[in-house]
Formats: structure tokens, C-alpha cells, sequence
């Protein structure tokens, strides 16, 4: 039962990122994104991490892409060029090498875990009640340090996406009389770039 | 008081006063410096006096008082503190320099009353004398060499007082470098005997030399040839003698001061004051005897052809002090300070008057221009004939003793040393040929305009004042006399100090007549009472025929002189132009200013100049500096070339990376 | 299933988005691809945390998606500003950086 | 009071002035240095003369696992050298203070970093300690010259950062080698305390190599020749206050070291490179000199003369006498008393030549100012070291001490006192005297001149009169400090196992006095 619920998980999970990276629409490649954070939400359920599982699909797939999605149709998913370069060759080729690489290195390593099932099941494995034990004591520096990055990432996306004063003369003037934003910023259609128009 | 306290007072004096003229030259109006400086120069002559009677007190043994204040510069083994030693020899000193002193501040106190610099001149000047006695009453070497070299650097200050004229301050520049040259001599003099003794004190020096040298031994002749080198560059011996030329530069009562009576005859005070060691280092003590004839006949021999007033006087302190140095690397202690003295005054006297006919000249100073000013400047002539006189030697002027002196006791010597009393008669003649060519020259002849002015009552006026030297135009804002500065010998201050040199011209020589009195050299006796040369009185008798063939040597030289500038006024163009390879080598002094040039001041800048340009630029800008600076840059140009700005590519080597090193570890690993 | 299973899946998604990272220009859709990345590491670390039995390979996994919130926060702050300035959203145009 | 308050308090004063007002942050810090110059006095004035161990002693350990520790301490060799720099630095900051500066609040508080890092070093009394503030001392002047430099500033700081850095990082690696292997050959736990390094001698062959890295580390600092390659450009644009500051104390800290780490810790090797150091003291001293001779910058003209200056300290600390290195103590302080008010000297001449340092312009310019032509005579011919003054003791002291050691180089040395009376009255009459110069306007110095200026040559003069006040302090510790390398210099090579024995015994005489409280 186990197995065919991976292979749905795992199947699920590599389409998701083979189209992330694939579509040429950003748009589509955040819900492509989406797709493959809920199948792997899925494997982490069978691999016994009920509370991981939960924090991906509530605030991965849910809060962060959102955010991407409300970026998206902010900027504007315009197509993007094809890259040029040997990197349109290498890179592929590159990540199959990295691939076969871990692979040979997981699996022919001397683990003898890799081949089983994995350590006996205690009840209350991953449960949000031994996730927050855990980091409440052993590791609450850690969660301490982590409350703190977010707040500072909080605070630097703000300073950084503020609209600056007296930046330059003629764009702050420009900003004020054609406000070239206004056009893009609207219903989905035009972040998905369905009605592109200029 | 304590004979000692009266010293520190003397030395105080014009220290205070440099301090009181030098802090408060804002509110010092018209002489009052002037008066305050000779003030104090006189009260540290009174107390000079005070020294002397306070010290006679004392027996004859008893003579050689120190006194310590505080610890200069004591340390480790070093025992330099801040002493005076208080001995026949410092107080003779003492009383020679404070007394010309006092007479010459006296002379400038109307001489510079027109000058814009006085309040600085008397700063200067006192500070000189301070300078002067601190060398004198010093009682360790340290201190010795403190006074020695604050006199030099007062007599730079004195020499480039007028500092608009370039050929002052660069004479300033040669005299002070010069004397910082006899500085260094003088430390490294110390350092020999140091390296022995173990002490900078001079008594105990003097004490413990004769125990741990030998005779000649080398060190000790190479401190003794080192302590030369100090006293030939302050005395202006050859061949560190060019500055004192050149010093001619200052006003007129610095040369007096400082460059005829007191700072120059240091070279000789030195000598006297370490006889101990020169006495037991003769080869060193036979350099100084004959690098002091060599001296007295070069700088005569320039002096017959110089037509520089001053500097024809100049050469002349020149040749008197070789006599001196002579004098007392041979032995003849109290001959060789007894002509210190006498030669203190004549000289002093000449330079007054000559600054009396240069002021009445309007600043010119070539003998080519003068002439007839006898009927013009009554008193000056006379002072300048008393002087000239004693410094021939004729009898019964000062001079005329106190040489014949120095002659009669290397006759008395013999030997190898009767050369150089033959030096000292040939000497003899030539002073007496030089200054009444420039008594002739000045006195005597056709008068020329400007004496025939001042004859008439006026002051000659130059519209125009230039610098004889180099013709520049002067700038009378400051430094240079304004042009009421014509005092010729009318101020009241100037006359005093003259009549009173003088007078000491005339009878100065009571302090030592052969058969009559020794009442110097008896007084120096305690500190010469441990010389090893003979000190047995040479005969009355020997004494005056020697005093008797050196006024008929020095009447036939001043009648040579009248043959050819007053009989038969041609003859010294004709010997000229007979002797024309001769003058001009003596007209160049010889050649010793350019030898110098040649051989070390041109080397030295064109050393100092490939280091800048060629050295700082090319080694070390360019190949140790720059070739640094283009490794780097070449090595940043390499590694800039990665960086090409594509955020993929970046991506990609480290990716790059991982996938080779995974590579590595699955390989090695295998 | 096999621990093995879970980790060839998660070398995939990696090398997935790895090659992603290198071949798209867009700066949102590298941002996109390095998140890939960072769960194909997650699950790589939940993986060992069931093998070994022990959940500090989930408490792990759940710093790492707090790490990938930053990222992305400041990413999109970063590509908002680069928008605001007309800069092109072209990751090969912003190459200010080259030597 | 602890010496942690005197060097730190420079920094705190420098940190609170960055949140005043510009209009404050002048005087605030130019206050804060006199209360400093203050502190520094009354540990001189407490400081008991005629001891040769340290004093005043703070010794924390700071960093146990390296045995590092934070060990200050006063004792004859630095305690002048702490009031210099106090002094030195009051008044750079006073001159500074009636000054307009660009971002004045950051050009104090590198001042007030320079300071603190200047006293730490010399204060230190541990080998990682003094190399960590001998490094952070100069990173205030990259930014000093960098930020507040004139000319070609750029050059001038991409050379200094380099030549130090080469330096800085060769005395890092020796440091730690020292401590490495003395702990290693002693078989004793890691520590970096000077007087328990003294105890524990290194081999020769480590002596030796060890040496040459501090040698040039400290050679580059000061500079000699030929390693003086950044020094032009840097004393060119430096800002009047900072050079006065580098040129007085900085270069200081490097003759320093080599008194406090290199003739104490590698006796031996002192010995053996004597030779080599005394040519390159003697080639800077003459070369140093021959390029003041003729060069026409005003600031070249110090900065060469420094240079040359520093010749004679060198020499005079590797005679291995206690003459020389107490000559050389000595001469420390009296450089930096005359170096710095040269400086001020120098802007304040370019200030009336129309802004241009160069000798050309100048001219003439004592025609209305009798006041700064007479203080600008006193600081040349105390430069110059004319006798009388305590820089003629100090160079009478070094020049005996080589003399003692070796007669040839002090002879050859004595050159360098002839040129230094040449160039120093060279810049005095062609700035101050002859016909007047273009742009030239003379006017009398002014109150925010003469603060730089006045003090320095109060202190001239009063040291003139007593040198002593200077050589006491010292004398017990130099003797003691010059006394391994001395012995071994001293020492015939048959008595080897003599030496080694009285070495031993010298060395355990000195730990167990240090162990006394």
C-alpha cells in the first residue's frame, strides 16, 4: 500500500519540478511548484513526519507561494528569453552528472538503513508533540535564532521593496505623472500575461 | 659669596637678558634693548671682576673650584652633570669675553639704532655671550660641546642677521655646517678618551689620563686629532677655515665679537684646556702647531691681496690665531692666551673702526673705492692706527709683547720648532705689509667723494642700497640698515667703546713684560701647573732682543707698504701684473672654497639628488614599490577575468565544483 | 519503501533543480528552482530521520523551510526593488558585477 | 587607577563624540585628550625610578586555551613613551579642534582608535596582545589617509596598507611561531607573556628566522631603507594631525618593539644579525639624509629626517650596549617632540606660501612672524641635535654606545649629524629667510597654530635642561633588557659553557625577581 502511495508522492513530486523548471510561464511554474510541495508533503507523511508534512502544506505550499504567486502578478510573468550560452547544454548535463553522482553515493554507501525500512516506529514519532518538545528545550537556541532570521528578513525585504524618496529627479517625476505601473497591476490575466498589451 | 656663585651669576646674565629682549621685543621701543642688553653684559663684567678678586682670595693652590646644580644628563656611567669648573684659566676667559662684550654691545647700541632688527640683534647677541661663557666656565665635556655648539649656532643667527640677503644666509649655512663639522670632532674626541678614562668630567679627566694612557698611544692621538678638528673649525684654521670669510656677511660687531675676539679663539682656549692629553699625545700636538703656522701664512698671504676691508681683517684674526694655535700646541700656555687677549682688543678696535668707515661709505666695503678719509674721520683713523699698530707689533703696542712672546718661547724650544718661529717673523712681516696697505688704502691718497662729504658735514646717501656681493638690489623693509643709518663715528657710544679698546690696545701689554712682570702667566700657573714641557722662564735678555727683531721686522714691512701704496701709488698694479699667476691664486685664497665645492659639498648633493630622482624613482617607486604593485595587478587582472558578471555562470562553478569534488571522494573512495 | 527510494527521489529533485537554476533567466523562476533545491534536501534529511528513528533530522528540515522563507522574502523583496528601478528581470542583464 | 582606563579611555571619548554635534565633537575629544594626557602624567608621576620590573601591572588571561593574556604594564622602557603619545595626541586633537574637518565626528573617532591602539601597544606586556594592537593601530591611518588625505590619497593608502600588511603578517606568523615553539622546545603549556617567554630561550636556528620576520615587520613600521617605499606618498597626503601623530609616536612603537620583543626574547639572534642592522641604520641614515639634502617638499624634507632619525635609534638599540639603547629611549622621545610641531611648522608655512608645501614658493616668511621664526629655529635646531639640547644626549648616547661596539660605523654615522645641520637649516632659511617668495604673505602665527607648536617646544626646553628626568626612568630596565644580548656579544666562543651557564642563571635571576609581586 505504502509503495504505490510513494510512487504517486514521488511521481507527483518530480513532474511538479520537472515543470517548475520546464514552463516557460512563471505563473505556471509556481503552481507547478505548488504541485510538487503537496506531493512531497505526501512522502513526508510516509516517511512518518506528520508534523513537517503539515508545515509544508500550510506554509510552504500555502503562505510562501502565495507570496510568490502576489509577486508574480506584481512583476509580471513577461515570456522570458531562451538562455543562451553552453549553459543551455552544460547545465543539464551538469545536473544529470550531480544525479547519477548522489545516487551512486547514496545507495552505494555502506548504510545499512538505506535498504530497509528505517528504525522501528515509536508512537508519537514526528507528532507536533515531540517536534515541540524538542524545540523547546534541546533546541531552543536554535528556534530562537530562527524567530530572529525571520524578523530580520521581515525587516530587509521591507527596506529593500520600499519606494525610495529623491532617487533620482526625473524617475521620481516620472513616477508621479505616467505611474507606468498602474497598467500591469490588475487582474490575473494580466500577471499571467494572458493581455499583454505595450 | 662663593667664588662659584659669582661664576653662575656671569653665566646668568645674558641668559636672563636674551630672555627679558627676546620675550618682550613688542614692547621694547627705540635703544631700549639696546641699554638692557649692554647692561647686563656689564653687570656679568662686574661679576667676572668679582670672580677674579674672590678667587685670588684663595691660594695659589686652591684655584680650581667646580660646581655642580643639578644632574644634567647623568647616567649609566656617564657623569655628565651641570657643572662649572672655576680655574685661572676660565676666569682669564671670562674676563676677556665679558669685557669685549660689554664694550661692543656699547659700540652697536648706537651702531644698529637704525637697523630694523635691533631688539633681535641684542636678543642674538646676548645670547652669544651666554653661549661663550657657558663654553668657557663648562666643566665636562657635555657641556663643553653644549656652549661650543650654541655659539655656532649664534654666530649662524649674527652672521645671516640680515636674512633678505641670500649671501648672508648661505654664509650662515657654510659657518654653522663648518662648526657642526669641529662639533663632531669634538664628540668623537670625547669618545676616544671616554673609552678610557670613564668619565666627561674634566678634572677628574685630566687626573686620571696620565694614568691610563701611554705616550702616543693610539687612541689617544686619534681623540686628541678629533678634538682638533673642533678647535680648527671654530678658529678657522685650514682647511675649515673658509666660513670665516664668508661671516664677513654679519653687521659689523658680530665680526668684532664673534669672529675676531671671542668665538673663533675657542679653537685656542680648547687646546690650553686639554694641554694634559695634547702633551701626551705630541704627534698630535705637532699637527696642531703646524697646521697653525701653515694657517697664519696662508691667511696672511691672502690678506695682502683681498681688497675687502672686512675680509682683508678677517684674514688677518685668521692668521693671529694660527700664531695662537701654535702657541699652545707647542707649550706656550700663557704666551698663546696672553696674545688671546691682546689680540681680543686690537682686533675688536680694528673691526669698529672699519665698520665706522664702512657706515660712512654707505655699505661699500672694497678698498678699490675708499681712500684720503684721514681728514674726514679724525678719531676713526687714530683707533684704526692704534690697532693696526698693536697688530703689527710695534712697539710699546699690546700686540708687540704678546707675539713676541710666542716667538721668543719656540726659539726657546729649538730644534724643529725654531721653523716655526721662522714662520711666525715671516708672518710678522706680511701683517705689517697688509694692514698699512689697508690703513694707506683707507687713510691716506686722494679723498674720495663720500669722504670729502662727510668732510664737508653730510653723510653720504646711497639712493639705491646694493649688496656688494652679488648686486642684488637690498630690501630695506627689514634686515638690511634703513638709510639713515650713517653713523660714521659722530654716535657718542661708539666713540667710548673704541677709546676704551683702545686704550687697552695701548697698555694691555702690562699683564706680561719680559723682566718686569708675569703677572698672567703666574696667574694661569695653577692651571698649567701640570704641564710637562719646559717651563723655566727663558732669559730677560733672549726675550728682548726677540721683541727688539720683531718691531724691526714689523718696521720694515710698514715701510714696504709706504714704498708701494703711499711713495709710489703704481707699484702695486705692476706687481700684479708681474706676479699675475701668483695674485690670482691668492685673489682665489687658494682655491680652497672650490677644492671643497669639488670634492665634497658637489658629490654630496649630486649624490642626494640621483637618490631622488634616480634611486626613489626608478629602485624604489618603480621596482620595489611598483614592481609589487603590478604582481598584484597582474595577478588581479587574472582573476577579474572570471569574474564576468553572469550570475549562471557563478552558478555554475559551483556547481562545478561540487559535481567534481563528489567525483573525487566517489573515486578515491572506491 | 526502502529509505533508498526516498533518496534517489530527492537526488532527482535536486539535480532537477539544480539544472533549473542554471538554464532559466527569470530571476522569480531561479528563486523557484533553488526552493527545489532546498526540499529536495528536506527530504533527504526526513528520509535519515526515519531511518535513524530520531526527529532532529525533522527538526532540521523545518530550520531549512525557515531558511527558505527568508530567502524567498528577501528574494522577491530584492527582484520588487529591481522592478521599482525598471532594472531588467533578466538574471543575464544585471551583470554590473563583472571585473 | 588601572592602565586599562588610560588606554581605553581615548576610545570611549572618541565613541560618545561620534553621537555629539560637529560643533561639539572638536572640543569634546581634544578635552577627552588632555584628561588622558592627564592620566599618563600621574602614572609618571607615580612611577618609582631606579626599578627595572614592570609596574602598574593589570594581568588578566584572556584567552586561556592560547594562553593569551591581558597583561599591561609600565616599566622604563615604555613609560616616557606612554606620556609622549598622550601628549602627542592632545595635541593633534587641540590643533585639530580649531580645524573645520570634513565628517569630523568619524575623523575623531579614528583618531581617538589610533591613540588607544598606540598606548596598548606599548603598554602591553604580552606577545599576541602587543601584535594585535601594533595592527589595529594602523588601520585607523588607512581611513585617516584615505578619507582625509590630500593629493594623490588613493596611491598613497593602497601602498601604506600594503608594505604594513606584508609586515603586519610576517610579525603575526613570527609571534605565534615564538610562542609555538618555545612551548615546544620547553616542553611547557602554550603562553605569549613577555617575561615568560624571557625564561624560555628558543633554539638559535628558531632565533634566527623568527628575528628576521620581526626585524622586517618593524623595519617596514619605522622606516628604514630600503623599505621606505610607502612612506612619501603616505606623509605626503596624510592629513597634518595623523602624520604628526605616525611620524611621532607610530614609528616609535616599531623601535620599541624591537627593545621590548626582539632583544629580549631572541638575545641570540640579536647577536647575530647585529651587523645587518647597523648597515641598514647606517645606509638609511646617510641615504635618508643625501634626499632631504635636495629634495624641495617641506613635508619630504621631515619625513626624510625622520627617517634618518630613526637611523640613529636603530643604531643606537643594536650597538647591544646600554649607552646606545638608552640613547636610543631617550632619542625616542625627543624625535617625536620635534617631529610633530615640524609638521604643524610645515602647514602652518604652506598656509601662508599661497597653500603650496613646496620649498620654492617659500621664502621670506619670518618678515612679519618673529614669533613662529623663532619657535620653528628651536625645533630645527633641536632637530638637528644641536648640544645642549636632550636630542644631542640622545644621539651622544647612541653614537657612544656604537661606539663602544663598533668604532667604523659610528664614525661613518657622525656623516648623518653633519647632513641633518645642513638639511634642517636648509628648509629653516629657505622657508623663513631670503628674498620673498611668490605667493608668499607673512603674518604672525596664530593661537590655533601655536597650539600645535608651543607645548612641544616647552617640553623641548624643559628636557634640554634636564635630560636626566628621561634617562633615570629607564636606566635599571635598558640594563636589564640589554643585558642577555650583551653578555653574549660580549662572550668568547671557547667560553661557551660559561656563558650558557651565566645565561641560565641570568635567565632564572629575572623569572624569579618577576615572580615577586
Amino acid at each position: 500500500m505504502s509503495a504505490v502511495f510513494f510512487f504517486l508522492g514521488a511521481i507527483g513530486a518530480l513532474a511538479g519540478a520537472i515543470g517548475v523548471v520546464m514552463l516557460r510561464n512563471p505563473f505556471y511554474s509556481v503552481l507547478s511548484l505548488v504541485f510538487h510541495l503537496i506531493s512531497l508533503a505526501a512522502l513526508f507523511l510516509l516517511l512518518r513526519a506528520e508534523f513537517v508534512a503539515a508545515a509544508q502544506v500550510v506554509v510552504y505550499a500555502g503562505a510562501v507561494m502565495v507570496l510568490y504567486v502576489f509577486v508574480v502578478a506584481y512583476v509580471g510573468g513577461g515570456e522570458e528569453l531562451p538562455s543562451g550560452g553552453g549553459l543551455r547544454i552544460l547545465g543539464p548535463l551538469f545536473a544529470l552528472v550531480l544525479a547519477i553522482e548522489l545516487c551512486i553515493a547514496m545507495l552505494g554507501s555502506a548504510l545499512k538503513g538505506i535498504s530497509g525500512k528505517g528504525a522501528p516506529y515509536i508512537p508519537g514519532f514526528g507528532s507536533p508533540r515531540q517536534i515541540g518538545t524538542l524545540f523547546l528545550t534541546k533546541y531552543l537556541f536554535p528556534f530562537e535564532v530562527a524567530s530572529l532570521l525571520l524578523l530580520v528578513a521581515a525587516i530587509g525585504a521591507v527596506v529593500l521593496a520600499r519606494r525610495r524618496r529623491g532617487l533620482e529627479p526625473d524617475e521620481e517625476f516620472e513616477t508621479k505623472l505616467h505611474t507606468p505601473l498602474s497598467h500591469r497591476i490588475g487582474s490575473m490575466a494580466e500577471s499571467v500575461g494572458a493581455r499583454r498589451d505595450s | 659669596m662663593a667664588t662659584t656663585t659669582f661664576a653662575w651669576i656671569v653665566l646668568l646674565c645674558p641668559l636672563v637678558g636674551t630672555i627679558l629682549i627676546g620675550g618682550s621685543f613688542k614692547v621694547l621701543k627705540g635703544r631700549t634693548a639696546g641699554v638692557i642688553g649692554t647692561a647686563v653684559i656689564g653687570l656679568a663684567f662686574a661679576f667676572a671682576i668679582a670672580t677674579l678678586i674672590s678667587l685670588l682670595g684663595h691660594g695659589p693652590q686652591q684655584r680650581e673650584l667646580t660646581s655642580s646644580v643639578w644632574d644634567y644628563a647623568r647616567t649609566l656611567n656617564i657623569d655628565a652633570r651641570m657643572s662649572i669648573l672655576v680655574d685661572p684659566l676660565s676666569v682669564f676667559m671670562m674676563l676677556v669675553v665679558t669685557g669685549v662684550s660689554m664694550l661692543i654691545h656699547l659700540y652697536s647700541v648706537a651702531y644698529m639704532a637704525s637697523d630694523r632688527g635691533y631688539t633681535r640683534f641684542f636678543a642674538y647677541l646676548n645670547f652669544f655671550v651666554f653661549s661663550m661663557l657657558l663654553l668657557v666656565l663648562a666643566a665636562n665635556f657635555i657641556l663643553l660641546i653644549a656652549g661650543w655648539a650654541f655659539v655656532g649656532a649664534a654666530s649662524y643667527m649674527l652672521i645671516s642677521f640680515w636674512y633678505r640677503r641670500t649671501t648672508a644666509t648661505k654664509a650662515g649655512l657654510k659657518a654653522f655646517v663648518i662648526n657642526v663639522v669641529g662639533d663632531v670632532g669634538l664628540v668623537l674626541g670625547t669618545f676616544f678618551i671616554f673609552g678610557h678614562t670613564g668619565t666627561v668630567d674634566f678634572v677628574k679627566t685630566f687626573h686620571t689620563v696620565p694614568h691610563v694612557f701611554v705616550r702616543d698611544s693610539p687612541d689617544l692621538v686619534a681623540g686628541a686629532m678629533f678634538l682638533l678638528v673642533g678647535a680648527f673649525a671654530k678658529s678657522a684654521q685650514v682647511p675649515l677655515h673658509t666660513w670665516l670669510p664668508d661671516a664677513m656677511e654679519g653687521p659689523t660687531p658680530v665680526s668684532a665679537l664673534i669672529h675676531a675676539a671671542t668665538m673663533v679663539t675657542a679653537g685656542v682656549y680648547i687646546i690650553a684646556r686639554m694641554h694634559v692629553i695634547f702633551e701626551l699625545a705630541p704627534a698630535a700636538a705637532d699637527v696642531g702647531a703646524i697646521i697653525g703656522g701653515a694657517t697664519l701664512l696662508i691667511a696672511a698671504s691672502i690678506g695682502l691681496v683681498v681688497t675687502d676691508l672686512k675680509r682683508v681683517i678677517a684674514y688677518s684674526t685668521m692668521s693671529q690665531i694660527g700664531y695662537m694655535v701654535m702657541a699652545v700646541s707647542v707649550g706656550a700656555y700663557s704666551a698663546g692666551l696672553y696674545h688671546l687677549m691682546t689680540h681680543a682688543f686690537f682686533k675688536a678696535l680694528l673691526f669698529m673702526a672699519a665698520g665706522s668707515v664702512i657706515s660712512a661709505m654707505g655699505g661699500v666695503q672694497s678698498l678699490d673705492r675708499m681712500g684720503g678719509f684721514r681728514k674726514a674721520m679724525p678719531f676713526t683713523f687714530g683707533a684704526f692706527l692704534i690697532g693696526g699698530l698693536a697688530l703689527c707689533g710695534l712697539p710699546p703696542f699690546s700686540g708687540w709683547l704678546s707675539k713676541d712672546d710666542i716667538i721668543g718661547f719656540l726659539d726657546h724650544r729649538g730644534g724643529g720648532f725654531l721653523i716655526l718661529g721662522v714662520v711666525g717673523y715671516v708672518g710678522t712681516l706680511m701683517t705689517a705689509i697688509y694692514t698699512f696697505r689697508m690703513i694707506f688704502r683707507t687713510f691716506f691718497g686722494e679723498p674720495v667723494p663720500e669722504a670729502r662729504e662727510l668732510q664737508e658735514g653730510h653723510l653720504h646717501h646711497v639712493d639705491v642700497p646694493v649688496n656688494p656681493a652679488n648686486g642684488e638690489v637690498e630690501e630695506l623693509d627689514v634686515g638690511f640698515p634703513g638709510p639713515e643709518h650713517h653713523i660714521a663715528e659722530r654716535a657718542m657710544p661708539m666713540k667710548v667703546a673704541m677709546s676704551g679698546l683702545a686704550l687697552l690696545a695701548i697698555v694691555g701689554g702690562v699683564a706680561q713684560v719680559p723682566g718686569v712682570d708675569h703677572a698672567l702667566s703666574s696667574f694661569l700657573d695653577t692651571t698649567f701647573a701640570d704641564s710637562t714641557i719646559i717651563r723655566d722662564e727663558h732669559s730677560t735678555s733672549a726675550a728682548w732682543i726677540g721683541l727688539i727683531i720683531g718691531a724691526a721686522i714689523a718696521l720694515a714691512g710698514i715701510g714696504i707698504a709706504y714704498r708701494v701704496w703711499v711713495v709710489a701709488p703704481g707699484t702695486s698694479a705692476k706687481l700684479i701684473e708681474r706676479f699675475a699667476p701668483i695674485h690670482k691664486f691668492l685673489i682665489n685664497k687658494w682655491y680652497f672654497d672650490e677644492a671643497i665645492d669639488f670634492l665634497i659639498v658637489r658629490p654630496t648633493l649630486w649624490f642626494g639628488r640621483f637618490g631622488n630622482t634616480a634611486i626613489e624613482r626608478v629602485l624604489v617607486a618603480g621596482v620595489i614599490t611598483g614592481g609589487t604593485v603590478s604582481i598584484v595587478r597582474a595577478c588581479g587582472a587574472l582573476v577579474r577575468r572570471a569574474q564576468t558578471g553572469f550570475l549562471r555562470y557563478y552558478a555554475a562553478a559551483v556547481l562545478a565544483g561540487i559535481t567534481l569534488t563528489a567525483l573525487y571522494f566517489l573515486i578515491t573512495s572506491s | 519503501m526502502a529509505i533508498g527510494w526516498y533518496l534517489v527521489v530527492s537526488a532527482l529533485i535536486f539535480a532537477i533543480g539544480a539544472a533549473g537554476v542554471l538554464t532559466r533567466r527569470n530571476p522569480l523562476v531561479i528563486l523557484l528552482c533553488l526552493e527545489l533545491m532546498l526540499n529536495a534536501a528536506n527530504l533527504a534529511l526526513v528520509a535519515f530521520a526515519r531511518m535513524h528513528g530520531n526527529a532532529d533530522g525533522q527538526i532540521f528540515a523545518l530550520i531549512v523551510m525557515v531558511v527558505a522563507a527568508c530567502e524567498v522574502t528577501v528574494g522577491l523583496g530584492l527582484i520588487v526593488a529591481m522592478y521599482r528601478r525598471k532594472l531588467p528581470i533578466d538574471v543575464d542583464e544585471l551583470n554590473e558585477l563583472n571585473g | 587607577m588601572s592602565l586599562s582606563i588610560l588606554i581605553w579611555l581615548p576610545l570611549v571619548v572618541a565613541l560618545v563624540g561620534t553621537a555629539l554635534p560637529r560643533a561639539w565633537v572638536g572640543r569634546w575629544n581634544a578635552l577627552g585628550a588632555v584628561v588622558t594626557l592627564g592620566i599618563a602624567i600621574s602614572f609618571l608621576a607615580r612611577f618609582s625610578t631606579g626599578r627595572a620590573g614592570l609596574q602598574f601591572v593589570t594581568d588578566k588571561v584572556w584567552i586561556s586555551e592560547l594562553g593569551i593574556h591581558y597583561k599591561l604594564g609600565l616599566d622604563g622602557l615604555n613609560v616616557l613613551l606612554v606620556v609622549l603619545t598622550a601628549l602627542l595626541f592632545s595635541v593633534s586633537f587641540a590643533w585639530s579642534a580649531r580645524r573645520e574637518w570634513d565628517r569630523p565626528q568619524l575623523f575623531y573617532f579614528h583618531l581617538g582608535l589610533a591613540e588607544s591602539a598606540v598606548l596598548g601597544a606599548f603598554c602591553a606586556q604580552d606577545l599576541a596582545l602587543f601584535v594585535t594592537l601594533f595592527d589595529l593601530m594602523l588601520i585607523p591611518f588607512y581611513f585617516l589617509t584615505g578619507m582625509w588625505g590630500s593629493g594623490d590619497r588613493v596611491r598613497a593608502t593602497t601602498k601604506l596598507v600594503i608594505y604594513t600588511l606584508v609586515g603586519s603578517f610576517l610579525m603575526l606568523v613570527a609571534a605565534i611561531a615564538t610562542g609555538v615553539l618555545a612551548s615546544d622546545q620547553h616542553g611547557t603549556p602554550l603562553t605569549f607573556v613577555f617575561s615568560a617567554l624571557r625564561a624560555l630561550p628558543l633554539s638559535h636556528t628558531s632565533q634566527e628566522w623568527i628575528f628576521l620576520c620581526f626585524a622586517l615587520a618593524f623595519l617596514v613600521k619605522m622606516p628604514l631603507v630600503p623599505f621606505h617605499g610607502w612612506l612619501p606618498d603616505a606623509y605626503k597626503s596624510m592629513p597634518t594631525p595623523a602624520v604628526a601623530v605616525f611620524s611621532g609616536v607610530l614609528s616609535k612603537v616599531a623601535a620599541y618593539g624591537f627593545l621590548r620583543v626582539v632583544l629580549t626574547l631572541f638575545p641570540y639572534a640579536s647577536v647575530h644579525y647585529q651587523t645587518l642592522i647597523l648597515l641598514i641604520s647606517l645606509v638609511s641614515i646617510i641615504y635618508a639624509t643625501a634626499l632631504a639634502f635636495t629634495t624641495n617638499d617641506t613635508r619630504l624634507v621631515v619625513a626624510y629626517s625622520s627617517v634618518a632619525q630613526l637611523g640613529f635609534i636603530t643604531l643606537g638599540i643594536f650597538s647591544l650596549r646600554p649607552t646606545g639603547s638608552q640613547g636610543a629611549l631617550l632619542q625616542m622621545v625627543n624625535h617625536g617632540l620635534v617631529t610633530a610641531p615640524l609638521f604643524f611648522i610645515v602647514a602652518a608655512l604652506a598656509s601662508r606660501a599661497g597653500g603650496s608645501e613646496d620649498l620654492r614658493e617659500m621664502g621670506g616668511i619670518a618678515f612679519r612672524a618673529p614669533m613662529l621664526a623663532s619657535l620653528f629655529l628651536i625645533v630645527g635646531l633641536a632637530t638637528l641635535a644641536i648640544p645642549g639640547t636632550s636630542n644631542f644626549v640622545g644621539e651622544f648616547l647612541i653614537l657612544l654606545g656604537v661606539f663602544q661596539s663598533k668604532l667604523a660605523v659610528s664614525v661613518i654615522a657622525f656623516l648623518g649629524v653633519i647632513g641633518a645641520a645642513y638639511y634642517a637649516l636648509r628648509l629653516y632659511i629657505r622657508s623663513m629667510h631670503n628674498r620673498v617668495g611668490p605667493s608668499v604673505q607673512s603674518r604672525e602665527v596664530e593661537p590655533r597654530e601655536l597650539i600645535g607648536i608651543v607645548p612641544l617646544v616647552a617640553v623641548i626646553l624643559a628636557l634640554a635642561l634636564f635630560p636626566r628626568f628621561g634617562l633615570e626612568r629607564s636606566e635599571r630596565t635598558v640594563q636589564a633588557t640589554v643585558a642577555p644580548a650583551q653578555l653574549l656579544a660580549g662572550s668568547h666562543p671557547a667560553a661557551q659553557a660559561l656563558r650558557d651557564a651565566r645565561l641560565n642563571g641570568f635567565f632564572l635571576a629575572a623569572s624569579s625577581e618577576r615572580g615577586r609581586p
